[in-house]
């Protein structure tokens, strides 16, 4: 179940969508449900969503890498952009806080709520780093183990 | 993603198909205000039986749209479980009226 | 409708189908119709298979790298891979002609046929790199353009 | 992939679920040679209906099966477009019968 891939693409809005397909075929091969994927999927598009419209303030030359790896503990997604970086990441971690008064501010509860860890790194002026960690569940394997 | 609006009554009915994501929010936005202008006093049903993804960035579109709408009603209909698990994340379901997808059948009942 | 998606995965099976949802995805964005997609896929299936087991024998710790690029005129697909490479790519290309008997030699007939154009590049030792085209149909708008 | 057999009088029926591709050629391969090896005289009918796609791999399992089977009979149903075309491409549609997914209801005749 070892696998790792990664991929970069252009920051404009419809790879968002190319990224929530590609992980969601990665985790399709490890031991997650459809309802483990559909959450799975929804940190993805808020993580790109945030490197397209907050990193590169919506211009569509940026580079966004999303790397996703498997192992035996489960899924792990990095998402990167160079762009403006965030100066206070506390703050922007907080429920409801946004730049934009026309968002939610829920992206990173999103991310935090659906995966089982996330951490972020960010240089003002270089850009953001965000890393989410998603166990798999792997049921009746003890016995096996025990022998 | 795909639109499409009918008027039933005192209300608009707009079926969407597709994801509602940061590709979709803003024609979404826009279909909506002008509908939401043009019937001034309907209320506003969505239906989602045909999205089966939704992030922050959908789930704006429809607060935006319930806050724009002041007093009228706003409903989710056909939502799914994927859909839903965003909506209650989020806390919408305790201000939005909220319709699961696949109801289970109620036998008719002779009291 | 200008975009760009570069990928590297591992030389796993799996894999493949991973390459064709990510390429199915970025082809959706463009003027393709569902059959279109539908022929593009099973090119992109062909090229990714081969750098896996004829590129890399099959051994699952090999890179393979696939990138799409959209423009005005369509899709174009590398897959490129560093395993062994073609001793004779005019051979391989032949209708039927397999170095493995348990094939049938139609990958590259496939990818010939799906796409609009076939480019392989390769040195023995040092890998192999097959470049696809697939042209978009637009239509109706002689009439815009004669203004 | 999952793959489900029926016995069927003088035919095995095996319904196939999923790709045919690099991934799932190998565990086809052995459990369509197990099927064969075990009912030695029956004929072989894959239920095509729920595979979305198939490519060279996949084609390479029917065709060597088809060579196994000398003069058994080998038959695929509920073909769907998408998998008719590399069918066809290949060539395969001249040797072995294929019936395609929604066949046009054809109105009784009374002649
Ligand atoms: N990749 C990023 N680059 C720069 N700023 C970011 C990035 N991601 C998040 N932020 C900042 O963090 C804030 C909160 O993000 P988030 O919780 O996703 O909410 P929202 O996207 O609705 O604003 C954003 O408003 C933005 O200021
Ligand atoms: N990426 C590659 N690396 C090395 N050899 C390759 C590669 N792709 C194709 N070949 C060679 O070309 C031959 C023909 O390829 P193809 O037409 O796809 O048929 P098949 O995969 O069924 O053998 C292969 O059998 C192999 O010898």
């Amino acid at each position: 179940m070892k696998n790792t891939m990664q991929m970069r693409f252009l920051s404009v809005p419809d790879n968002v969508g190319l990224a929530r397909v590609a992980i969601a075929a990665l985790a399709g091969q490890a031991p997650f449900s459809l309802s483990d994927i559909d959450e799975i999927k929804v940190a993805v598009s808020e993580a790109v969503s945030n490197a397209i419209i907050h990193g590169y303030k919506g211009k569509p030359d940026g580079w966004v890498e999303l790397t996703g790896t498997l192992d035996k503990l489960g899924l792990t997604i990095v998402v990167e952009d160079f762009g403006v970086g965030i100066a206070d990441i506390e703050q922007a971690r907080q429920p409801s806080f946004s730049s934009d008064p026309e968002r939610m501010g829920l992206g990173f509860v999103f991310m935090e709520s659906f995966m089982h860890g996330l951490h972020v790194e960010s240089t003002v002026g270089k850009g953001t780093r965000v890393e989410m960690q998603r166990f798999a569940t792997i049921q009746g394997e003890l016995s096996r183990d025990a022998q | 993603m795909t639109i499409v609006h009918t008027i039933q009554g005192n209300r608009i009915l707009v079926a969407i198909h597709g994801d509602l994501d940061l590709t979709t929010a803003a024609p979404l936005r826009e279909a909506l205000d002008e509908l939401l202008d043009r019937y001034r006093e309907k209320a506003l049903v969505l239906d989602l039986s045909e999205v089966e993804f939704i992030d922050s960035s959908g789930l704006g579109v429809i607060l935006g749209r319930y806050r724009r709408m002041g007093n009228r009603s706003l409903s989710l209909v056909g939502v799914k479980p994927s859909v839903k698990a965003v909506l209650e994340l989020a806390g919408i379901t305790a201000i939005i009226s909220v319709t699961d997808a696949f109801k289970p059948a109620v036998k008719d009942q002779h009291v």
